[in-house]
C-alpha cells in the first residue's frame, strides 16, 4: 500500500507507518450494575419486560394468590392472545414507518368470513378457515399497494380500510351471531383455538400457542433473515434504502399482506376464544388503538425502524395485567380507565428512565 | 477518443420547480478511465450523477449504456446493470448497524439448511468482512462493529459508504465527493482503492473539491458549471489553476475543448 | 357468615340507563352487606369486555353475576364457564338467546317499549298517520340487540311492514324517510336530525333511541325551523321525563333499571344463603320489571301514565 | 477579498476574477398550465381546496339545489365547526411531529366544567366559561410537561390524558346532562356559540365565526411569526431545531397548552350547538379520529414540519361534504360509512396526484 | 502563554455505550486566536466540540469559560455566553427555507405596530441580509432564497450554517470541518471570513482535515488522537508531515510538546 503513497502530497509521506490497530480503551467501569446496564442497552426489550415483572410484583403483593395463582396469570395470557396477535401485525406495520387501524376491522371480517363460509355456504371449515384467511392477506394487499405504489399516507390508507372492512362485515354478516352450541357440533375446528389443556393451575389454549409461536417467528425473521433487515431499512429511512438496494415496493408489499394474514389468524382466534362469531365484536373497533398501544409501550417508534417485536408482546401483557389486576381489586369502571391511562403513562416514563439511566 | 463510451447522456435537464439543476447537460464515460468531475457548489454535479444511477428522472434527455439508450425506473434498476454509487447524502439507514447498511440487499446467507429453508443471515461472515473492509479504509477508531450508523463520526459514515460500493461495483462506480469527511489518511487510503479499482479495469466517476487529489488520479475532466458541461480537460496537459479557472467562470475555456 | 362477592357487568358505563343500574345495584349491595365489583364495555356491543369481566369474576370467586349482555348470543359460552363454577347468572334488560343460559333474566321488553310509542304515535297523528314522514334515529350501524328491538317495535306498533325483524333499515315503506344513527347521544342526535330534515324537510314523525338522542334532534328541528314534529323516544330518565314535560318529546316508554339491579342483587344473597333460584313471572320465560308509557297527551287504546307519575318514578 | 487569494495555494489565483452573478436560466415554460403548478407549489394547500371543490361541484350536479343551496352548504360548516375548531389544535400538535388523541375528550371535559360550575356551584358563566377553558389550558400543560421534560411519546400521553380526562368527565359529571331549557333559561352565555344569523339563505352560528376565525389566526400565527417558524422547525427535526438555538421545551409547551385552549373553546362551542351539556357526547370518543382525518386529508404530514392549517379546515370540509352529501343521496347509514371510507382514500389519491402533476 | 485561556476543558470523558469518544480530554483555546483541531476520523473532535458547547453532557470532567467552571445544560446555555457553533451535521430543519434557518432563533420583527403587538416578521429584510451573507460565500448558484434547505446541495447547505455562525458569533465561533463540502472558491471565502473574524477580536476553533488550510490560518494546532489532546503544535515551527504524522500515530511527539 505505501508504493503509492509517494505519489502523494510531501505531507503524506509518513503515512505508511501510521498506527494500524483497532483503537481500544480500558473500561474502568466493572461490576453487575454496568453489566446489567449493557444488556439493556443492547437487548431494549428487557426494559418492557422488567416494566411487566415490576407490575406482576406489585399486584401479587397487593391481591395476593388470588392473583399470583398459575390460573389467573395464565388468564391474562387469554385475555391478551388477540391483542397480542394484532399487535404483532402492527409491529410490522409500525416497522415500516406506517401505522395500521384496520387491523382489528380485518380480523373481525375474518371470523365472520370464515364463519360465514362454513354456516351460509356449508363449505366444510378446512376450506373456510383458509379462505379467511386469504381475505385477510388481500385486504392487506390493497393497503399495501396503495401505500407503496399511489403513496398515500398510511394512516390514510388503513383509516378508509377499518371503515370500508367494518361496515362491509356488517353488511355481510347481516348483523347474525353464530352460536357457540352450532360451532361445537357442526365445525369444531373453527373453534380449534380455543382448545385448552391444563399443567397444573394452568391453562394454555392453543390461541396462546399460536400468539407465542408467531412472536417467536416473526421475532426471528426480523432479526435474522433478509426480509427482516429490509423492513427496518424501510422504516428507518425509505430513500436511503432504495438508493442503497432494497426493492421497496416488494418489501411494503410483503410486510402489509403478511399483517393482513396475521389479522386473519387472529379472526380464527377470536372464534376460539368467545365460542362464537359475532360480527359487532369490539376489537373491530378498538383492536387498532389497543394493538397500537402495546406496540408503543412496548418501545417502537412510531417514525419506524427501531424496536424490537418481543417489546410489543411485553406491551401487550403489561396492559393485560393492569387490567386484570385493576379490575381484580374491584375499581369500578371509570377509575379503572383513568388508572389505566395513568399506568400506561407510569409504564413509559419507568421504561424512559430506565433507558436514561443505562445509557 | 474513437472508442465508444461506456455509459453516456446527451441533453439532460432537470428542473425543481422555479430551480434548474441540469441545463441540457452532456457526459460521457470511457471504458477504464477515471473521470473526474468538477464544479461550484451547485452546478449540478450530484444531480447529473443522480441522474445517471437512477436516483431521479430527469425531465429531458437521454441516457446510453454501452451505446444503447436506456432509462432507469429506480436505483436498483441501475445497480442490476453494474453501476455502483456512493451518494453524497450516503443513502444509510442510520438505526441499523454497519454491517446491516454494508450488506443492505446483498445479505450473506448461512451455508445448509439454516440459511437454505430458515434464510438466515450469516452475521459471523458478514461482520468478518466488514471489518476487513473498513481497515483496509484505515478506519481504526471503529470500536464496535456493530454500532448503529446514526453514532459513527461523519467520516466514519463515509468510509462504510465507500467501502460498500467499492466491495460491490462491477460496471461503473460513482462516487460523489467520497473524501470531503474523511482525515489525511483515509482519503489517501481512498484514494488508493480508487485506482486498484480502475487496475481491475472499472471505470470511475469521482466527484471532489479537491483539486490535487483530482489531479493526482484522474484521466480526463469534466468541468461542470451552471447546470451543464462546460468542457473536458486533460489533467497532463493543462494546470490546476486553469481548471479552477474555468469551473468558477474566470476564465473561458478555448473553443476546442468545449466540444469534446 | 362469609362474604358475598358479587359482580354486575353492564354494556357501557356512559348510557345513563346503565350508569342508574349500577348505582341501584350498589345501593342495595351496601344495605345487604354485598361486595360488588361492577364492569362494562368500551363501546355498544362490546362482548370481549364482557367476557374478560366474567373471567375476572370467576377469579375473584364471586356468588353471583349480573349481565346486560352486549352480545347476548356470543356471550353464552363465557356465562355457561361462570355456571359450572357454580354462580349464579342473572341477565338484566336483555335475555340471553337462549333465555335458560341464564340462571334468571329480570328484564324489560325493549320490543314491547317501541311497540307502545309506535302505537301511541299512529294514534296520535290519525288519519295523517297514513302519509306519516318518518326518521328513524337508530343508535349504531353494528345494530347492537336494543336498538333493533326498539327499532322494530316502534315499526310494528306504528302499523309498518317488517321486513326481516332482526335488522333496521331493510323496510320498504315509502313513509320512513331516512335511518340515522347517533350514537344515543345529544350530539348524534343533533347531526343525524339535520341530515335527515335535509333529504326531507316534510319529516313530522322522529323516532329516537332514547331520550339525549331526542334531545339533540329537538335542537336541530327548532334551528331548521320545523314545528309540528312528533318526537317519540325510549328510556324514561328523569331528564327525559322533564322533557316529556316541556314538550321537547311527545311521549317515552319508561324503563326501570333500579329495580332490575336491586331485585338482582337480593336474588343473588338468597341463592348465597340457601341455594334458591329466582322463579320467572307467571307466562313468561322472564322476570318483567316492566314498562310504560309516558305522555300528558294519552291517546285511546294505548295505556300510558302521566308526566307526574313518570317523574316519580323516573331514575337519574 | 482578493489580498488574502494570494496566500491561498497556487492554484487558486484565479479565483478573484471568478464570476459573481447569481445563477440564472431561462426558463422555457411557460403560459397558465405553468402558472398553476406554480402556484399549487409555492401554496400547497390550495390542493385539498380544489378537492374540495370538486366535491361540491360533483354533489351539487348530482343532487341539484337541494344540496348546492347556501342553507345546506352553511349547514355543512355548522357540522364540521367542532372538529374544524379540534383539527385546528390537532394541527398545532401534529406540526410539532407529535400526536394528541385527547382533543375530543378534553373537549367535553371542557363544557362540563363549564356546566357544572355554572349549575352545580352556582358561578356566573362569565367565570365559569374560563374556568373551563383554564382546565383545558392545564390538561394541555400536563401533557405537554410529559412530552417535553419526560421525553415520552405524545401518543402515549395523549392515550393516557384520553382515558384519564374522559373517565374524570364521567366521573365528575355523575353522567347528568344538563338540559337545553335550562341553560337557556339560567345561562344564556353558555349557548352564546350557537347564537345564529341569517344571510339570504345561509345560517352562520356565532361558533363557525369562532371556528374561521380561529384558522385565519393560527394560520398567521404559523407564517408569520417567529413562534410559527419554531413549531415547525421542532416539528421537522427536534434535535437541529435545539442546536439552532430554538426553546424546544418553551415551545412544546406553548403548543401543548395552545390546543388544550383550544379544545376548551371546542367544548363551548358545543354547548351552543347541542344547546345542552352531555359528558356523553361522542365528540369525546372519535373527536381524535376525526381531527387527525382532517389533519391529514389537508396534507398536514404526521411526520412534523410541514403543511398548512389551511389543509387541516379544507380537509374537515371534504370529509363533513362527504357526509352530508351521502346522506342526502340517501345512502344507508352503514353503505355511507363504507363509501367515506372509500372516499378518503380517493380524496387524498386525487390530492396526491395532483401534487405529482403539478411538481 | 501566560495569558488566561477563555475557554478551557479539564480531564472530559464521554463514552456511549462501549464506545468511548472522549477519553480525559483536555482543551485550552486563548483569546483573539485561530486554534486548529486536528485528528484521524473518529478521534472523538467532534465529541469534543459538542461537549463544550453544551450539546452533549460529558461523562466526568470540567469546563471553564473565563475561567469560571460552567455547565451547559443545553446549546441555547452556550449561546448566551455568546458561544456559536456550526456543527458538522449541520443542524438545520430541511423543511424550512433558507432564511428561515439563518435566523432560526434570531428573528427580526417589523418596526411599527405590526412588529410590536401582532409580532410580525419582516421577511423582506431576512431575505436581503441572508442573500448577502451568501454572496460574501460566494454561493452564486442559489436561484431561490426561499428554497427548503433539504433541496440544496451539499455544499450550498454548508455554506448557509456558515454564513449563519459567522454572522452571529460574539464571544468564540467554533466550526467543524466548515468547508468539507465546499468547492475551491467558496472553501476561500470561509477561510477569509474565519480571518476576518479573527481580526475583529473574536477566538475560532477550526476543525478540518485539510492540512494546506490549516497551517495557512492557524495561529495553534491541537492535535486529537484516541479520545485526547496528544500535544499542541505551533504551525510555524512544525512541518505539516509531522503534524500529520503525530494524529497518525506514525510518530510519537516530542515530551516537552505532550504537556502544552
Ligand atoms: N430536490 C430539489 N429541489 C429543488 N432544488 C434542488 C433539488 N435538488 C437540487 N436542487 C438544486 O439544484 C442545484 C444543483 O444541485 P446539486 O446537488 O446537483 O449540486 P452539486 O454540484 O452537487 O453541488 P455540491 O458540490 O455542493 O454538492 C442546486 O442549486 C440545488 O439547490
Ligand atoms: N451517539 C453515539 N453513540 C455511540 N458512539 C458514538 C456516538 N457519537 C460518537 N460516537 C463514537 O465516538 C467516536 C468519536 O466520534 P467523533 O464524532 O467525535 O469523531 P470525529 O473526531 O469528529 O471524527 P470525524 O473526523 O470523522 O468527524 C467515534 O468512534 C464514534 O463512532
Ligand atoms: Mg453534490
Ligand atoms: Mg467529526
Amino acid at each position: 500500500m505505501s508504493e503509492t503513497a509517494s505519489k502523494g502530497q510531501d505531507y503524506e509521506s509518513s503515512l505508511s507507518s501510521a498506527s494500524n490497530r483497532v483503537a481500544e480503551f480500558e473500561d474502568t467501569r466493572k461490576g453487575l450494575i454496568h453489566r446489567i446496564q449493557h444488556a439493556l442497552h443492547v437487548t431494549p426489550a428487557l426494559v418492557p419486560l422488567i416494566v411487566l415483572l415490576a407490575a406482576i410484583v406489585i399486584f401479587a403483593l397487593t391481591l395476593g394468590s388470588r392473583f399470583f395463582s398459575p390460573g389467573t396469570l395464565t388468564l391474562i395470557l387469554q385475555q391478551v392472545q388477540i391483542v397480542g396477535i394484532l399487535a404483532a401485525a402492527q409491529t410490522l406495520i409500525i416497522l415500516t414507518a406506517g401505522i395500521d387501524l384496520s387491523v382489528g376491522a380485518i380480523a373481525v371480517f375474518c371470523s365472520v368470513i370464515m364463519g360465514a363460509f362454513t354456516f351460509r355456504y356449508g363449505i366444510p371449515p378446512l376450506f373456510s378457515i383458509p379462505a379467511g384467511l386469504a381475505v385477510g392477506t388481500a385486504i392487506g394487499a390493497a393497503s399495501g399497494w396503495l401505500v407503496s405504489r399511489v403513496k398515500l399516507p398510511p394512516f390514510i390508507v388503513t383509516l378508509g380500510m377499518w371503515q370500508i372492512v367494518l361496515a362491509a362485515n356488517y353488511l355481510y354478516s347481516r348483523n347474525e351471531t353464530i352460536r357457540s352450541q352450532d360451532i361445537n357440533e357442526q365445525a369444531p375446528l373453527l373453534g380449534l383455538m380455543g382448545e385448552r389443556f391444563q399443567l397444573g393451575g394452568a391453562i394454555i389454549t392453543l390461541g396462546v400457542v399460536a400468539m407465542i409461536v408467531l412472536v417467536v417467528v416473526l421475532g426471528y425473521c426480523l432479526r435474522s433473515t433478509a426480509w427482516g433487515r429490509h423492513v427496518y431499512a424501510v422504516g428507518d429511512d425509505a430513500e436511503a434504502a432504495e438508493l442503497a438496494g432494497v426493492n421497496r415496493h416488494r418489501t411494503i408489499m410483503s410486510v402489509y399482506m403478511l399483517a393482513g394474514f396475521i389479522c386473519g389468524i387472529a379472526g380464527w382466534v377470536m372464534i376460539g376464544r368467545f365460542g362464537s362469531v359475532s360480527p359487532s365484536a369490539s376489537t373491530g373497533v378498538v383492536g387498532n388503538i389497543q394493538s397500537i398501544t402495546a406496540v408503543v409501550i412496548g418501545g417502537i417508534s412510531l417514525f419506524g425502524g427501531r424496536g424490537s417485536i418481543y417489546g410489543a408482546f411485553f406491551g401487550a401483557l403489561i396492559v393485560g395485567v393492569f387490567e386484570l389486576g385493576l379490575r381484580m381489586a374491584g375499581a369500578n369502571a371509570q377509575w379503572t380507565y383513568l388508572l389505566i391511562g395513568a399506568l400506561i403513562i407510569g409504564a413509559v416514563a419507568v421504561d424512559q428512565w430506565i433507558r436514561k439511566v443505562t445509557s | 477518443m474513437t472508442q465508444q463510451p461506456i455509459l453516456a447522456a446527451r441533453g439532460l435537464v432537470k428542473r425543481y420547480g422555479k430551480v434548474t439543476a441540469l441545463d441540457r447537460c452532456d457526459f460521457d464515460l470511457y471504458p477504464g478511465e477515471i473521470l473526474a468531475v468538477i464544479g461550484d457548489n451547485g452546478a449540478g454535479k450530484s444531480s447529473l450523477i443522480k441522474a445517471l444511477s437512477g436516483a431521479v428522472t430527469p425531465d429531458a434527455g437521454e441516457i446510453r449504456l454501452d451505446g444503447k439508450p436506456v432509462t432507469f425506473e429506480n436505483p436498483i434498476a441501475a445497480r442490476e446493470h453494474g453501476i455502483e454509487t456512493v451518494y453524497q447524502t450516503l443513502a444509510m439507514s442510520p438505526a441499523l448497524s454497519i454491517v446491516d447498511n454494508m450488506f443492505m440487499g446483498r445479505e450473506i446467507r448461512r451455508s445448509g439448511f439454516m440459511g437454505k429453508y430458515l434464510r438466515k443471515l450469516d452475521k459471523a461472515a458478514m461482520e468478518k468482512f466488514a471489518r476487513e473492509k473498513l481497515n483496509e479504509l484505515g478506519l481504526m477508531t471503529i470500536q464496535n462493529i456493530g454500532q448503529a450508523v446514526e453514532t459513527l463520526s461523519g467520516g466514519q459514515r463515509q468510509g462504510v459508504a465507500v467501502a460498500r460500493a467499492a466491495a460491490f461495483g462491477s460496471k461503473v462506480i460513482i462516487l460523489d465527493e467520497p473524501t470531503a469527511a474523511l482525515g489525511v489518511k483515509e482519503s489517501r487510503k481512498v484514494l488508493e482503492l480508487i485506482q486498484d479499482v480502475k487496475r481491475r479495469g472499472i471505470p470511475i466517476v469521482l466527484i471532489s473539491h479537491n483539486m490535487p487529489h483530482v489531479f493526482e488520479v484522474a484521466d480526463r475532466i469534466h468541468v461542470h458549471r451552471l447546470g451543464r458541461r462546460l468542457c473536458v480537460v486533460d489533467p497532463k496537459s493543462i494546470t490546476m489553476n486553469d481548471a479552477v479557472a474555468f469551473m468558477t467562470g474566470a476564465k473561458e475555456p478555448p473553443s476546442d475543448l468545449a466540444a469534446a | 357468615q362469609e362474604d358475598i362477592g358479587a359482580c354486575i357487568i353492564t354494556k357501557t358505563d356512559t348510557n345513563p340507563f346503565f350508569v342508574k343500574m349500577r348505582e341501584g345495584a350498589s345501593a342495595k349491595a351496601e344495605e345487604l352487606g354485598v361486595t360488588l365489583n361492577s364492569y362494562a364495555g368500551q363501546v355498544d356491543g362490546d362482548n370481549e369486555a364482557q367476557v374478560a369481566a366474567i373471567e375476572t369474576c370467576i377469579a375473584n370467586g364471586v356468588k353471583g353475576i349480573l349481565i346486560t349482555a352486549s352480545d347476548t348470543a356470543a356471550i353464552v359460552p363465557a356465562v355457561q364457564q361462570a355456571r359450572d363454577a357454580g354462580i349464579l347468572v342473572i341477565a338484566l334488560d336483555t335475555p340471553l338467546q337462549p333465555v335458560d343460559a341464564a340462571d334468571a333474566t329480570f328484564a324489560t321488553d325493549n320490543f314491547l317499549a317501541g311497540e307502545l310509542i309506535g302505537q301511541w304515535a299512529a294514534a296520535k297523528l290519525g288519519d295523517a298517520a297514513a302519509d306519516a314522514r318518518i326518521a328513524m334515529l337508530d343508535l349504531a350501524i353494528s345494530q347492537p340487540s336494543v336498538d333493533v328491538l326498539r327499532d322494530q317495535g316502534f315499526l310494528q306498533g306504528f302499523g309498518i311492514e317488517l321486513n326481516d325483524p332482526n335488522v333496521w333499515g331493510d323496510e320498504e315503506d315509502p313513509r320512513i324517510v331516512c335511518n340515522e344513527v347517533t350514537a344515543g347521544n345529544e350530539e348524534g342526535g343533533r347531526t343525524a336530525m339535520e341530515n335527515c330534515l335535509a333529504s326531507d324537510p316534510s319529516i313530522n314523525v322522529v323516532y329516537t333511541i332514547n331520550e339525549p338522542a331526542a334531545a339533540g334532534a329537538y335542537e336541530a328541528l327548532q334551528a331548521m325551523g320545523s314545528s309540528d314534529v312528533t318526537i317519540v323516544s325510549v328510556d324514561g330518565g328523569c331528564p327525559g321525563v322533564r322533557n316529556v314535560a316541556d314538550g321537547v318529546i311527545g311521549a317515552t316508554s319508561q324503563q326501570y333499571p333500579l329495580r332490575m339491579a336491586s331485585l338482582g342483587i337480593e336474588a343473588i344473597v338468597q341463592y348465597a344463603q340457601d341455594g334458591t333460584l329466582p322463579t320467572p313471572s307467571e307466562g313468561k320465560d322472564f322476570f318483567d320489571t316492566g314498562v310504560a308509557l309516558v305522555t300528558d297527551n294519552p291517546v285511546e287504546g294505548v295505556d300510558s301514565i302521566s308526566v307526574e307519575e313518570g317523574l316519580e318514578l323516573c331514575w337519574g
